[in-house]
């Protein structure tokens, strides 16, 4: 009985993502919108835009190979299985052994790979360029990410992700300094990797400060609903890594069936709770040059592996 | 087939490639003959190489004598674990490389084919005897036939200047490595009459001479391996072998420098200490950051994948250096997660660095270039290079579902179990390590992505690269065996690691195999399932459901239209190659976030030059740091020497006047 | 084959002796005769080829029955200086066979009169003869007047080319080598002084056999004072560094074939003569003395041999101050002495003496094509003639110590030995040998690789003697015949004594 | 009485030596050449009267004719065939060269003293003349700069050590003495034979010509 729970459970949070996702984006453009008092957008503007762009009729450059064909699909399929393997609704999941967190990073990586290669793919001068910023930012993004994924398995003796949430929750509530350090730096890699504002603007289309547009400059019709899709369910995933590592608390373990239904509206409650966080850091700072990204993405490195230490000096 | 001595199968390995290559040397004339007989023989041999190296690291350890040799120090041989571990990746590399090889070699080079063979299977012939070697002449014997072998084929294309000079460098550098080893072994062996490694073991070396041993070991198998101060041969040499030459060399015989440390690290010294752990992974950290951020500035594509070979050798090396610290202070499991992570990585690097260079090797045959700046768009025109070069750079990125993630992972999951070291200040350097190697694993896909995209995707940056054709049969079959090896590594780690944990058991006592049998073929797990667990084969089996059921729902819910145009560029009317990043472009943020890593002499144009130029060239630091200072004193004591030669006879006659005179004041005391 | 010949009756070795001895000696006087005829270099070869067959037989002979002493005592046969005599006169026949296309060349460049070929083929007899005689006479005195009668007839062969350079070279050659051998007789004087206390005045206090038996009850202060002078003397034959001015110029001004024979064999004869003195040395003075002085000069010989190697700009020079080179490294090991030390020593003497003529054949060759000895013009060697390249690639590489080759098991065995008995020494022997393979690799690829800026000669070169020698070197290296191995330990046991 | 007679022969030597070396004329240092060759014949056929030796006289005899009168023929014929510069140009100056060649005896005497302890034979006294003799013929050939002063420094060597030879051991076996004469006169012939050759080609004996060779 419960593995077919499992598997249930499994299904839903996968399709909870694909149609949470352009909600959470649609929440985050309002949130904005409203901070800077203009009328904001529906929130199922995305929802429609992905359904416009699915009808009409994709445009491919001649000189694209065949890998550009083939990309979206790719890159859609690795951020549905990265919010498949993030517990958000319950911890025993099939898919939780196949990877764990380092794993996870690496799918991420795998799409962005794929991404910044069918950028390059058209030749234009654009593609690549987005592509080298893209990669330029993500190899400093990385080691981040990774440092406070491996601040909080430290602290739970353990990498996979529902481990840690099935730990954290068990914990007598406490304060974790080297959890704070890792959470800012959390935050840092969320605005670099999803093209938030302080490193890259998702709404700009001006050549010289674009980087993840840029990439999917050439794609048009389904290809480009695929990847705004894919943008915003790595945005969700993101989110709903930040929760299951810092907020833990309300996902379920066992799969009781009212235990799936009331953690549903606690995750929406995070998100929201998440979307109005990105909206106001977002209009609370301007964009930076690109070579002070650098020194942006080094500040959230620094501050995860001071993280670490912390944890080694403090034992916590 | 158990009574047949694994032992003898060796042998019949190594006598059969000196034969191909002796029979190549005959026919030295017939290159047609020499690339599509001989060549998939050795193919052949290599696999049986492998097959047999498989089997005897479960099997049992095996000695024997060989006749050759001085009298009173004939060749001693042993297969044990670690060895045969070695054996088999030496057979699938050497397979994959002379498959390829049928096809390289067939056209004429200006060094014939037959040569070449002959070249070729001594190389290989003499790193089997070196990794079966067991006693201190032997090893010697045999690691300075590879390094001579291996010179000689780095020189195939002797006409050009700096192909000589980097063949020159290359040799050089080995053989000063070799006599560090030569003083490392006398003093291993100092009072056993045989040099037998059996007899070395039994020795108690103190702790002064066993550091000075480990040093010399480090310093001498570095040559060859490639660390930091000693890695500067390694992009000279490797660019100007044949491409095949450079895949085994890059892929195997830097593992032999390898093989060298963890056998006289682990095995031979009886006792460890833990500051020479720090230390092999400080190196080991400081070459992989090195390599990789180096490799990141190059612009010609062989050079790339020298520096990221030295990356990857930094990396090996790190879990080494950490496997000895775990040792000094008996954490055995944990040692034996860090050395299996090590030579997972070995198996893996060989598998998608022979791959890459491969894949290089046709892009070279068919275009004529190795410069990046003069490639582009070869995915249309060479698919099959284009889709193996892309499975070996995901690999070499360490990506998910190929191998080269899984050795990273393991290196990452031993730096996270650790339990904290008593001694406080290593404890502040696991954070500082493990924070490396993850910053080193990234900027390896940054490498990744400009050598796939700068050489495959995009727009042909020169004319005659619309006539490229593509890579010939034997290459391909040569692609696809490098390519199965890396897919294989990637999904099926589990039986890797266990014939890994034979070899950890030799060498430390300990191994992660029990854990990993215990939760079945499908899954990876080093601790237990709940620490840490990775499933290749189910990650990849969703990921392409995912893929596929996207592709069939947006199929079928939405009608497929699709229209080719010229490409949008944000409505730019004129297109053309050149508007494209160059590899010095992509290059551009490392050489801004790392400057002080590199010599950079620019020259950039003024804005009043008639034909302003732009020129940039990259130089490794340590040129200027270690081997010109040297190069300078060796000229300057030369030429003290050279005073002798006063060109007068009354000066001579003084020389030995005075020479007299002094001994006989001598014998007076 | 070897052991039915040695069953033959004891005085059968006398008459072998004596025709090792005579052969070289008449053979000289006919080539003063006849030395310009065009048969001249074939006789030549045949004369060596006798002098080579009969010391093999001696060789065998001596292995068999064990040392002894011909002609009232006149001579002294051991396995020591049987094994040397062997190897002198196969690298004489084999450097006679080299010198027969190359003197054919030189005569048609002009550079060899009628005159002069007589001359140098008499003096290369007359120079075998001196050199065989050393080896196998058991009186001091008579090695003493063998070694200055081998300078004189080097004299000759080195001013044969009356150039400005080659007279310089043998006037410079002359006087050092004259004052060398001076010091030597006065050595010889103290020692005969020293034994002469204990046999009386007559003849046999010279003979080596009654001083090595005698040697305990030497005068310590008198034998010291005679191996300083006896070092010094031959010192300067074996080109130990202070006193080695004069070899880079005998070789380089010298026909090829002299340098051959110069570094491959007369080394070994003053190396050979050393050693004799220091058995008696190390029986008289049980101090050692001698030992420390000899790793003393060997060190210092290598080291400044290696580092004036890059100096050097003409190839033979070059090779010349290699040769110091390793004179240097076997004074040091027999200097350490041991078991494994003289076994290395002797291993080494031999691969060096026939590597290092292999590769001053190639040389000779290599210069004749180009033209010039200067390195910077010599070009392209391989694509010309591959066989005179690989030679001049794998003579040295052999010479370096590169595995398949017997100087790396010598070399191996050299520096372990030195590593146990004197670990401070090693770094010094290991910086030499990696700055002189720093410095011939660099120079003999240049010569090798590349453009060739060489011509093909008239005369096809020698190439048998070549790959003889190399093929040997390789024996010794992969596979040391049981049969040689035991002539090499008796002749370990004659020095350790 | 023989004694006496011995060391005074001994002394005229080492005057004789110290005359050659601070002679500035060719042809007188031929002249001194011959008579240190007559000392050594003298001691030589004294200390055979002496020990009754008779292979003593045989290499006297020998000497004599070597030294005493070929040897000074060929070097007297060669200077005058050759119309060479007559003058000893030295690189040292005399004085100094006199002050080197007595701190060379000094260290001679101070050397033979352990040796001549020992040694029976009645002329030991002698042996550090003579290593004196050898000591200063070497500088002799250190400091000309003229083939044939460089010559004459190096036979007077050989005859210092043919006495030193003679006092120390009253005469080395025959055989040996043949050898040394017969090797002494071979060398003289070929340096006859190589002052030709020089002389075509520098048209002078100046040793300094022999050292234009770059040594490279």
């Amino acid at each position: 009985m419960s593995a077919y729970y499992e598997f249930f459970s499994q299904a839903l949070e996968m399709v909870v993502a694909l149609a949470a996702a352009p909600l959470l984006t649609g929440w985050v453009n309002q949130c904005r919108s409203w901070l800077q008092n203009k009328t904001a957008p529906s929130l199922f503007q995305p929802h429609r835009m992905l359904h416009k762009l699915f009808t009409k009729e994709a445009v491919i450059a001649e000189t694209a190979s065949p890998l550009f064909r083939l990309e979206p699909y790719i890159i859609f399929g690795c951020m549905t299985l990265a919010c498949g393997i993030i517990p958000t609704l319950s911890t025993s999941l099939p898919l939780s052994p196949a990877a764990d967190a380092i794993a996870l990073v690496g799918l991420l990586a795998l799409g962005r790979v794929f991404l910044a290669l069918a950028a390059m793919d058209i030749g234009t001068a654009f593609g690549t360029l987005g592509a080298r910023r893209e990669m330029f930012v993500a190899f400093l993004a990385e080691p981040a990410l990774l440092m406070v994924l491996f601040s909080v398995s430290l602290i739970t003796r353990s990498t996979s992700l529902t481990a840690i949430v099935y730990d954290l929750t068990h914990r007598p509530l406490a304060i974790y300094p080297s959890l704070a350090f890792a959470g800012i730096a959390f935050t840092m890699v969320l605005l670099a990797e999803n093209a938030r504002i302080p490193v890259d603007n998702p709404a700009t289309h001006l050549e010289l400060t674009m980087i993840h547009e840029a990439m999917i400059l050439e794609h048009s019709g389904r290809n480009l609903a695929l990847m705004e899709w894919s943008a915003s369910l790595k945005l969700y995933a993101y989110l709903c890594l930040g929760i299951t590592i810092f907020f833990p608390w309300g996902i379920p373990d066992t799969g009781h069936p009212f235990g799936l239904i009331l953690a549903l509206p606690i995750l929406a409650a995070k998100l929201a709770v998440g979307g109005i966080l990105i909206a106001l850091i977002e209009t609370a700072s301007a964009k930076l040059r690109i070579f002070r990204v650098p020194e942006f993405l080094a500040m959230a490195f620094l501050l995860a592996v001071v993280g670490m230490l912390v944890h080694f000096l403090l034992g916590a | 087939m158990a009574d047949l001595r694994l032992m003898d199968c060796i042998f019949g390995v190594a006598v059969g490639w000196l034969a191909i290559g002796i029979c190549g040397l005959l026919l030295i004339r017939h290159t047609r003959f020499v690339a599509r007989v001989l060549f998939p023989l050795s193919a052949l041999v290599g696999c049986v190489l492998g097959f047999a190296g498989i089997v005897s690291t479960f099997g049992q350890i095996q000695t024997s004598l060989l006749p050759i040799g001085l009298p009173n120090l004939p060749f001693h041989v042993r297969i044990d674990n670690l060895s045969s571990y070695f054996l088999f990746v030496q057979g699938i590399v050497t397979t994959g490389v002379s498959l390829f090889s049928a096809g390289y070699f067939s056209r004429e080079e200006d060094t014939p084919a037959g040569l070449i063979c002959l070249e070729y299977h001594l190389c290989i012939a003499s790193i089997v005897l070196l990794l079966i070697a067991d006693d201190a002449y032997a090893f010697l014997f045999a690691w300075e036939i590879m390094s001579l072998t291996a010179t000689a084929l780095v020189v195939a294309h002797h006409k050009d200047p700096e192909v000589r000079y980097a063949g020159y460098l290359y040799f050089l550098i080995a053989h000063i490595g070799a006599f560090c080893l030569l003083f490392c072994f006398g003093l291993l062996g100092i009072n056993t009459d045989d040099y037998a490694f059996a007899s070395i073991r039994l020795q108690r070396p103190d702790l002064m001479v066993g550091s000075f041993i480990f040093f010399l070991a480090l310093f001498g198998f570095g040559a060859k391996a490639g660390f930091l101060p000693l890695h500067i041969w390694l992009p000279e040499a490797h660019p100007a072998a044949p491409s095949p030459i450079s895949a085994l060399m890059s892929a195997f015989i830097l593992k032999t420098g390898i093989y060298g440390i963890l056998r006289v690290s682990l095995d031979l010294l009886p006792i460890q200490v833990w500051w020479w752990g720090g230390i092999a992974l400080a190196i080991g950290l400081a070459t992989a950051l090195f390599g990789v951020v180096l490799s990141a500035v190059q612009t010609d594509m062989k050079r790339l994948l020298a520096y990221s070979s030295i990356e990857n050798i930094g990396l090996i090396l790190a879990g080494i250096g950490l496997s000895i610290l775990f040792k000094a202070y008996g954490m055995y499991a944990l040692a034996a997660l860090s050395l299996t992570a090590a030579l997972f990585h070995v198996a893996s690097h060989a598998a998608f660095k022979s791959l890459l260079f491969v894949g290089t090797g046709s892009v070279l045959h068919s275009t004529g270039e190795r410069n990046l700046g003069r490639l582009g768009g070869l995915m249309r025109f060479m698919p099959w290079t284009a889709w193996a070069a892309l499975i070996g750079s995901l690999a070499a990125s360490g990506l998910p579902p190929l191998g080269g993630f899984v050795s990273e992972w393991l290196l990452l999951q031993s730096f996270l179990l650790t339990p904290g070291l008593p001694n406080s200040f290593l404890n502040m350097l696991i954070p500082i390590a493990t924070a490396t190697i993850v910053l080193v694993g990234a900027l390896a896909a940054y490498v990744m992505v400009k050598f796939f995209g700068v050489i495959y995707l995009g727009q042909p940056r020169e004319q005659k690269l619309n006539d490229a054709h593509d890579a010939g049969v034997w290459e391909r079959i040569g692609f696809s065996w490098l390519v199965i090896a890396c897919v294989g590594l990637g999904l099926f780690p589990v039986h890797v690691v266990q014939a890994l944990d034979r070899v950890t058991h030799l060498l430390l006592g300990d191994g992660i195999g029990n854990a990993v049998a215990a939760s079945g073929w499908l899954q990876l797990v080093p601790d237990t399932s709940e620490r840490a667990s990775y499933m290749p084969v189910v990650f990849l089996v969703v990921l392409l459901a995912c893929c596929i059921v996207a592709y069939l729902l947006v199929r079928h819910v939405y009608h497929v239209k699709t229209r080719r145009s010229g490409p949008w560029a944000c409505g730019f009317p004129i297109m053309n190659a050149r508007m494209q990043d160059t590899a010095e472009g992509f290059g551009q943020p490392i050489r801004h976030v790392f400057g002080p890593f590199f010599r950079m002499e620019r020259t950039l144009p003024s804005a009043f030059d008639k034909k302003p130029v732009y020129k940039i060239k990259i130089e490794d630091p340590l040129w200027a740091w270690f081997y010109r200072p040297i190069a300078a004193i060796t000229e300057f004591v030369s030429s003290i020497v050279g005073l002798i030669q006063q060109r007068r006879i009354a000066v001579y006659l003084l020389y030995t006047f005075l020479t007299l005179m002094f001994l006989l004041l001598v014998i007076n005391q | 084959m070897f052991a039915t010949w040695n069953s033959i009756r004891k005085n059968d070795v006398d008459i072998i002796l004596l025709l090792v001895l005579a052969t070289p000696l008449i053979g000289s006087i006919i080539l003063m005769l006849a030395g310009h005829r065009g048969v001249a270099p074939e006789l030549n070869a045949g004369l060596s080829l006798i002098t080579f067959v009969a010391s093999a037989f001696l060789a065998a002979n001596i292995v068999a029955n064990g040392p002894s002493t011909f002609f009232s005592h006149y001579f002294f046969l051991d396995s020591l200086n049987v094994f040397i005599a062997g190897l002198t006169a196969f690298v004489g026949l084999t450097t006679a066979l080299f010198s027969r296309p190359y003197m054919r060349v030189e005569r048609d460049a002009g550079r060899m009169t009628k005159v002069r070929m007589r001359l140098y083929h008499s003096m290369y007899q007359l120079f075998m003869f001196t050199m065989l005689l050393a080896l196998l006479t058991n009186s001091v005195g008579i090695m003493w007047v063998a070694l200055e009668s081998a300078t004189l007839t080097v004299l000759l062969l080195v001013s044969i080319y009356r150039t400005a350079a080659s007279i310089e070279a043998a006037w410079k050659y002359f006087i050092l080598s004259g004052v060398g051998v001076a010091l030597a007789l006065f050595g010889t004087v103290l020692l005969y002084l020293a034994a002469a206390r204990h046999f009386g005045g007559d003849a046999d206090a010279l003979m080596w056999t009654n001083l090595q038996m005698a040697k305990s009850y030497l005068e310590p202060g008198i034998m010291a004072f005679a191996f300083v002078f006896l070092l010094v003397g031959y010192g300067t034959k074996m080109g130990l560094v202070p006193m080695h001015s004069w070899l880079p110029d005998a070789h380089a001004e010298g026909p090829t074939p002299i340098s051959a024979v110069l570094s491959g064999l007369l080394l070994n004869v003053a190396l050979y003569a050393i050693l004799r003195f220091k058995v008696l040395m190390d029986g008289a003075l049980q101090n050692g003395l001698p030992g420390k002085m000899m790793v003393g000069f060997g060190l210092v010989s290598a080291l400044v041999a290696t580092f004036s190697l890059s100096r050097q700009k003409d190839v033979k020079r070059m090779f010349s101050y290699s040769s110091i080179e390793h004179v240097g490294i076997m004074t040091f090991t027999f200097g350490i002495g041991g078991a494994i030390g003289t076994y290395a020593g002797l291993l080494h003497m031999a691969m060096h003496s026939l590597v290092k003529s292999a590769i001053f054949f190639s040389v000779g060759h290599a210069c004749q094509k180009a033209g010039t000895q200067i390195m910077s013009d010599i070009r392209g060697l391989l694509k010309v003639s591959p066989t005179v390249g690989w030679g001049m690639i794998l003579g040295p590489l052999a010479i370096l110590g590169l595995p398949p080759f017997g100087v790396f098991s010598s070399e191996f065995l050299i520096v372990t030995n030195a590593i146990r008995e004197m670990p401070w020494a090693v770094p010094l022997l290991l910086l030499a040998l990696g700055v002189a393979f720093a410095t011939i690799i660099s120079r003999i690829q240049m010569m090798v690789f590349g453009e060739p800026t060489v011509r093909p000669l008239a005369h096809s070169p020698a190439l048998l003697p070549v790959f003889a020698h190399l093929g040997l070197a390789l024996l010794f290296g992969l596979y040391m015949p049981p049969y040689l191995n035991e002539w090499f330990v008796k002749a370990v046991h004659v020095i350790i004594g | 009485m023989p004694m006496q007679i011995l060391n005074l022969f001994a002394a005229l030597m080492l005057l004789l030596t110290f005359a050659m070396l601070g002679q500035r004329k060719i042809m007188t240092l031929i002249q001194l050449f011959v008579l240190h060759g007559l000392m050594v014949v003298a001691s030589a056929i004294l200390i055979a009267y002496q020990t009754h030796n008779h292979h003593l006289y045989y290499s006297a005899a020998l000497t004599f004719a070597v030294k005493v009168v070929v040897i000074p023929l060929i070097l007297r014929k060669l200077l005058l065939s050759l119309s060479v510069k007559r003058e000893v140009d030295p690189l040292v100056n005399v004085p100094t060269t006199m002050l080197i060649g007595i701190v060379l005896v000094i260290i001679a005497f101070n050397l033979a003293i352990p040796v001549a302890a020992l040694s029976s034979s009645i002329a030991s006294g002698t042996l550090g003349i003579a290593l004196a003799c050898i000591f200063l013929s070497f500088m002799m050939m250190l400091v000309r700069s003229n083939a044939v002063p460089q010559v004459i420094g190096f036979l007077s060597m050989e005859n210092g050590l043919f006495f030193a030879a003679t006092a120390v051991t009253d005469g080395m076996p025959l055989l040996v003495e043949l050898g040394v004469a017969l090797a002494v006169v071979g060398g003289t012939l070929v340096v006859g034979l190589f002052m030709f050759q020089m002389r075509e080609h520098f048209d002078d004996l100046n040793v300094r010509n022999l050292e234009q060779h770059k040594e490279e």
